[in-house]
């Protein structure tokens, strides 16, 4: 196991590192055919990482990882490259290992207009290898280290295949996007090194298992950097303001991984090392961590309600999302916690799926300006605007499909929070957080409204527009599928978290 | 003979340079000032060979010191003409070649 | 070929239902639960139940969606295929509801029928009204089902359980147990249209007309009531929620049926019919009582019978007329064409109508008639909630009655004092009184549209005998001259070719500009003002933070004026700094 | 005797160097300047340094003196009185000057306040070539190669390249 594990953390690397070493004029399928291999044969080694008897480690010292590689790093640090997966870590891996495949295979027939489809699947074999680090790291170094190596790869794949209408606009969002959250990063560094000051020891499985104790002082101190650090990349608001151009900017792969997997990069630390490693100061911080998910939720779906972009609809409806996933941790309680984990999935599924579909409507029309697409989608591109629709209801929780089981699990949660919380916030959290799926309702109504229906004799079809092709069929084939199969069947998830 | 008194007047000395050296525009005066810096620390280096009473030393020391001012200021003197080549004048407050533009960006 | 796979599809779904409910019928009540997985300590998983109950809704959910089913295979050929395979989602979705014993199943189908009725309501998506409706048809009841979906929490966490066989209201305290019916209430009202969430459902009527006989009769908004049937031992143990029940179903109905009686369009007439008719049975189960639940169940399978037979009449108005307004079917109406040729229509629609003002002998009498004997019974007993609902279902009695002899005579029938004169629902439309249209071509429906009209028919009649004649006299006879006591104006209006519609019925009460003034507004400008905040507060620190970095970088860059000297100076100031510094802290 | 003669060598060096800094022509700077070096030549002739005195002489007032006078010639330096001969930042310089010269001048004071010294005990040019060439024999050697590179970088530098020269006839 560790050497699957090993490997599909190197064979990325590797192989990205191969595919700039041969030239340039290989081509851009062959390019994407040897990326889709790579990503899937990480794949395959991620399903085969699928802890056989889960156990949630984080609350349980006794557990180990179920896979661990441990030896020293920097050992005048006390830094040491500790990597491990458990039942939290493994479904976030296949699902980065899933989209980032999906991405290549994509990609075999779809690319940017830019080109250079060499550098962007090497870029992304890149991505992945940082991402399945970070949710691998058992160490606060090596994860730090993980996390940012995700940032520069994903900075570029903005920044050169981005929005080719404007680019002054894609590089000012690739640079907000990098420098919001390297900002980010670097308190949670100085937080982690607090807490190294404390506890003498940057090992997760140690710190999991003998605590920080204390909700004042340092640990405070030190749980507040490490939160607002991760609260940039979910993004958390206020602080998601570089999201939504990223997003509107980003190429379709781009955003895809981005929405899929790394905005998961923030919610996957703070369960990860937040709640299990400074207990009492996370319990100190949650009601203003709930808090500021509940206005998330509404700001976001506010903020779609009035958009005119798909893209960047699609981009806050994340910040709703994503403030869902935070209010679920900050209840801190057993159903609040694995409904986060839930709706990590959920939202990586559903929100690829729609970031796929804003990227196939935006190809076809050239622009993802709502009122130059225009309307009667369903006339013109049937399958694709059904397909939309699908992933609309999906994402607004719909029970049946994978996003309301996330949702269902965080409010319960909220309804039922840890005992030390105070439940009254919580409830009144609830409610708004409630209110706010209503919203979310509301706004992918009016985008399937303005978008798929209409009259078709006002909008007549694009000459060059066809519906749905067959890659992009294949490659979305396996998002609908799991997002139909978690909804029917939560305790393929729900039961690796095990019992309390 | 007090041994702060070699030392203060090699404090004055250095100090008229460091003067010249900040104030005047002329580099030529700068090289000058410059002279009178090295001399400064001449002057402590034999002071302190008299005060140590050591074999000469100090003395060695400071003649190495007007041998590398010899250099110096023959280097010093042919960047000057080259100065004085390429602009026409001798002014340190115009030579400005290392300022950062503003359209640099 | 796909449409046609999925018309068999559909079909054959329905017909398996029905296969089903017959199946288990007199099969012992049991339960099985399945894909359980635990959080905490609390179990979330699905579970199904077979009971009476279930076997009825069963075997009127079978029914009816095979009705529709077979109709719609005369009534629609645009997008068959999308259709079917909705509607039978949807009949799917209420077998869920219906056979569901966890709460989070039930969830489950109650929210797909929502997402279903919102796409087939939308299934003519070029029309405006279409599109309108179903946004808000699918609003209303998601805000409802956030209630719903909290009133779960509430009692699943105080009883300890998910599963609606294992709700014991002896166990939960009556606070949650208060909390935890009305907020399942919230539920209920909106899925059903209940006052204050009934606005969607006559906005819904621009969808497809088995579409809203399929809503209307068997499913969505019989699932409300079913659902209180099912956990009626919860709800009957909440005194307080059976009062807020009664409250809202006696406001509901008198409101509905006020405002079916100035409605000017056949489907919208039912529309309003079918809330002020759920109204009925909400206020028969707000009694708390085992023969209150009998009569709103009666209630609803003839109501079932009778609805899904009226709406589908209305769909053969539209199908072959081309519009369900009074004022174009008038047109036809005033050489006396329609009730010709559209004969076995105007015979169906006739026991529909009859059946629902409650003639005696029709099904709908007998049904309401238990309503009023259980209210009369709960009422005797000294309850105040008792005589509210006998009371108001009385008055609504009468008004039904108006309404649908209302719809009947402006409908078919030619009025002797305008004397072929179009009549009273000309305002407004410029073409009124234009030449006649060509009625030539105008027809009955093909076989496949009216064998179902003339199923439901017979069910429309033979199901107030289903349950065994038990008449008591003395209420037959009071309903009876209600029946009559609002047949009469309609009749005499009718005569004298007036009919007034004042304003505020008109306007349905202005409900619906309130909402849009009260919720749509707000939120829409709090949507701008949200966009403009984060464009103009939020990113406006985002942006002045690079501003500040530019301005700093651009300030230092001054400092390389380029001048040796102005560099040296700084050397040695800060040479004698760090000497003075080392100074400082040697000593 | 030797403070005496320290203290006129001494005083006279400051004043000249004083003049060096100020003068407005700079032609008659330079020619302070060799007053100044002269004098400073006399203060290590005071404490008996006579072969750093001789070289002082030699190589200061007789080499680098008149190298500074042709430099003056050759950039054509006006010998009229300059109105502008500092910069702006004049006082400011002075102020740096003077607060180096308090610390150090303190410092100095503070740690050699009560030290006495003699003349040195020999000053001539044997005992400087036996150190040379006993203890100083490798960075003497150094130093040779260091005005030798010196010597080629001025020939280089002064050098009228040719690249230049055809820039300039364009």
């Amino acid at each position: 196991m560790n050497a699957i594990l090993l490997a599909i953390l190197v064979l990325p690397l590797l192989a990205a590192g191969a595919l700039w070493s041969i030239p340039a004029a290989i081509g851009d399928r062959l390019a994407a055919a040897y990326g889709s291999v790579i990503s899937g044969l990480v794949l395959v080694g991620s399903v085969l990482l699928w802890p056989q008897n889960g156990g949630w480690f984080a609350y349980g010292p006794q557990d180990a990882p179920a896979t661990e590689i441990d030896v020293a790093w920097i050992p005048s640090l006390g830094v040491r490259f500790h990597l491990g997966v458990d039942s939290i870590s493994v479904p976030l891996i296949v699902l980065t290992a899933l989209l980032t495949f999906l991405c290549c295979l994509y990609s075999l027939k779809i690319t940017p207009r830019i080109g250079r489809t060499r550098s962007l699947i090497a870029l992304l074999l890149v991505i992945e290898a940082g991402v399945i680090g970070t949710f691998s790291a058992l160490d606060l170094v090596l994860f730090f280290v993980c996390f940012e190596i995700v940032l520069i790869p994903m900075w570029l794949v903005i920044d050169i295949w981005g929005d080719h209408h404007d680019p002054a606009g894609r590089k000012r969002a690739a640079n907000t996007f990098v420098l919001m959250t390297v900002f980010g990063s670097a308190l949670m560094l100085l937080g982690f090194l607090l807490v190294q000051r404390v506890a003498g020891t940057l090992d997760i499985v140690e710190l999991t298992s003998s605590p920080v104790a204390g909700g004042h002082g340092i640990p405070l101190a030190a749980a507040l950097l490490i939160a607002i650090g991760l609260a940039v990349k979910v993004p958390l608001w206020p602080l998601h303001i570089w999201l939504p151009d990223a997003h509107a900017k980003a190429p379709t792969v781009g955003s895809v991984l981005l929405a899929g997997v790394l905005l998961k990069l923030g919610t996957y630390g703070m369960i990860r090392i937040l709640v299990p490693v400074l207990p009492d100061a996370t319990a100190t911080i949650a009601p203003y961590l709930g808090a500021f998910s509940t206005v998330a939720i509404v700001a976001g779906s506010l903020a779609c309600l009035a958009q005119t972009d798909v893209k960047r609809l699609i981009a806050y409806s994340s910040v709703g999302h994503m403030g869902f996933i935070g209010l679920g941790i900050s209840t801190l309680s057993p159903a609040g916690l694995r409904g986060a984990l839930f709706a990590n999935i959920a939202h990586g599924l559903i929100t690829g799926l729609l970031f796929f579909l804003a990227g196939a409507i935006k190809d076809r029309h050239d622009t993802s300006d709502l009122r130059t697409i225009g309307r009667a989608l369903y006339a013109r591109l049937p399958r694709i605007a059904a397909l939309l629709t699908f992933a609309c209801l999906a994402s607004l929780g719909l029970p049946g499909l994978a996003g309301f089981w996330g949702e269902m699990l965080v409010l319960l949660g909220a309804y039922h929070p840890a005992p030390w919380l105070p439940r009254t916030t919580f409830l009144v959290f609830m409610v708004i957080a409630g209110l706010g799926t209503v919203l979310t309702a509301a706004y992918f109504l009016r985008l399937v409204r303005n978008l798929c229906q209409g009259d078709p004799a006002e909008n007549p079809p694009a000459a060059f527009a066809v519906d749905l092709s067959r890659i992009e069929l294949v490659t979305w084939a396996p998002l609908i599928t799991l997002t139909v199969l978690l909804g029917v069947w939560p305790g393929l998830l729900l039961q690796q978290w095990g019992a309390l | 003979m007090p041994l702060v008194l070699p030392l203060l007047l090699a404090v004055v000395l250095f100090c008229i340079g460091v003067y010249g050296v900040l104030a005047r525009r002329n580099v030529i005066t700068m090289l000058m000032s410059f002279e009178l810096m090295l001399n400064a620390v001449n002057l402590n280096l034999v002071a302190f060979d008299a005060w140590r009473v050591d074999e000469a030393t100090g003395q060695t020391l400071a003649i190495f010191v007007i041998t590398l001012a010899a250099a110096e200021i023959g280097l010093g003197l042919a960047i000057v003409l080259l100065l004085f080549r390429g602009h026409g004048h001798v002014d340190a407050d115009a030579a400005r070649d290392l300022l950062e533009h503003e359209e640099a960006s | 070929m796909i449409a046609t796979v999925w018309r068999v599809a559909g079909v054959g779904f329905s017909l398996l239902i029905l296969l089903f409910a017959a199946l288990l019928h007199g099969a012992t009540p049991d339960q099985y639960a399945f894909l359980n997985s635990q959080v905490g300590d609390l179990t979330i998983g699905f579970a199904v139940r077979n009971d009476d109950l279930t076997v009825l809704l069963l075997v009127v959910v079978g029914v009816i969606a095979t009705c529709v089913q077979v109709y719609s295979l005369g009534y629609l050929h645009q997008r068959a295929a999308s259709y079917h395979a909705l509607v039978t989602l949807f009949t799917a979705a209420m077998v869920t509801v219906v056979i569901s014993d966890s709460l989070f199943f039930l969830l489950i189908g109650w929210e797909v029928m929502g997402a279903c009725s919102y796409l087939l309501i939308g299934h003519y998506w070029e029309r405006r009204d279409a599109r309108s409706g179903a946004v808000k048809a699918f609003l209303m009841t998601r805000f409802a089902d956030v209630g719903f979906l909290f009133g779960i929490f509430v009692l699943g966490l105080g009883a300890h359980t998910f599963r609606i066989s294992e709700l014991d209201p002896a166990r939960i305290s009556p606070g949650v147990l208060t909390t935890g019916t009305l907020l399942l209430l919230v539920g209920v009202v909106g899925k059903s249209a209940q006052v204050p969430l009934q606005t969607w459902l006559p906005d819904a009527m621009p969808g497809p007309s088995p579409v809203s006989a399929l809503i209307h009769a068997a499913t969505m908004v019989a699932a409300g009531v079913f659902l209180i049937a099912r956990m009626y031992n919860v709800f009957s143990a909440a005194e307080t929620t059976l009062t807020v029940l009664a409250i809202i179903a006696c406001v509901t109905m008198l409101f509905a049926a006020l405002c079916a009686s100035a409605a000017v369009e056949v489907k919208r007439v039912l529309a309003w019919s079918t809330v002020s008719q759920l109204a009925i049975m909400f206020s028969a189960l707000s009694l708390g009582t085992a023969d209150g639940r009998h009569a709103a169940l009666f209630h609803l399978v003839t109501h079932a019978a009778f609805k899904g037979l009226l709406f589908l009449c209305a769909g053969v108005l539209l199908h072959q007329v081309g519009s369900a307004a009074l004022v174009v079917l008038r047109r036809y109406t005033r050489r006396g064409k329609l009730r010709k040729a559209l004969q076995v229509t105007f015979l169906t629609m006739t026991v529909g109508l009859a059946a629902l003002a409650g003639v005696p002998g029709f099904a709908g009498f007998f049904s309401k008639d238990t309503v009023i004997e259980a209210a009369w019974e709960k009422a005797h007993d000294g309850s105040g909630v008792g005589w509210v609902v006998l009371v108001s279902v009385c008055l609504t009695a009468a008004l039904t009655a108006f309404y649908c002899l209302r719809l009947w005579l402006w409908t078919f029938f030619r009025t002797p004092a305008l004397a072929g004169g179009i009549g009273a629902f000309e305002d407004g439309d410029a073409a009124a009184d234009l030449d006649d249209p060509d009625s030539s071509k105008l027809r009955d429906a093909p076989w496949v549209m009216l064998a179902p009209l003339v199923l439901l028919a017979v069910a429309a009649i033979a199901l107030g005998y289903a349950d065994g004649v038990h008449l008591n006299w003395a209420i037959g006879l009071i309903s009876t001259a209600l029946v009559l006591l609002g047949a009469l104006p309609a009749y005499s209006l009718w005569r004298r070719g007036a009919d007034p519609r004042p304003i505020l019925l008109e306007r349905e009460f202005g409900v619906d500009p309130a909402y849009h003034g009260l919720v749509v507004v707000p939120v829409k400008w709090l949507a701008k003002l949200t966009v403009a905040g984060d464009r103009d507060v939020i990113g406006a620190y985002v942006r002045a933070v690079g501003r500040t970095g530019m301005l700093a970088s651009q300030g230092l860059r001054r400092l390389q004026t380029g001048n040796v000297q102005t560099y040296l100076t700084a050397a040695v100031i800060g040479v004698v700094a760090l000497a003075v510094l080392a100074g400082v802290i040697g000593s | 005797m030797t403070t005496a003669l320290f203290s006129v060598a001494g005083a006279v060096a400051v004043v000249a160097a004083v003049v060096v800094v100020v003068s407005r022509r700079i032609v008659h700077a330079a020619l302070w300047l060799v007053l100044a070096l002269g004098a400073v030549a006399g203060c290590f002739g005071a404490l008996h340094a006579e072969f750093v005195a001789l070289v002082q002489i030699l190589v200061y007032v007789g080499a680098i003196v008149v190298l500074v006078l042709f430099a003056l010639m050759l950039t054509k330096a006006p010998t009229n009185p300059l109105p502008e001969i500092t910069s702006g930042r004049a006082p400011f310089a002075a102020a740096v000057a003077a607060v180096l010269a308090l610390i150090l001048g303190a410092g100095v004071v503070l740690a050699f306040g009560n030290e006495k010294i003699k003349p040195v005990t020999d000053g001539s040019a044997t005992a400087v070539g036996t150190q040379v060439f006993k203890n100083w024999v490798l960075p003497f050697e150094v130093l040779s190669v260091l005005l030798l590179a010196a010597l080629i970088g001025a020939i280089a530098l002064s050098q009228r390249t040719e690249s230049a020269q055809r820039k300039k006839e364009d």
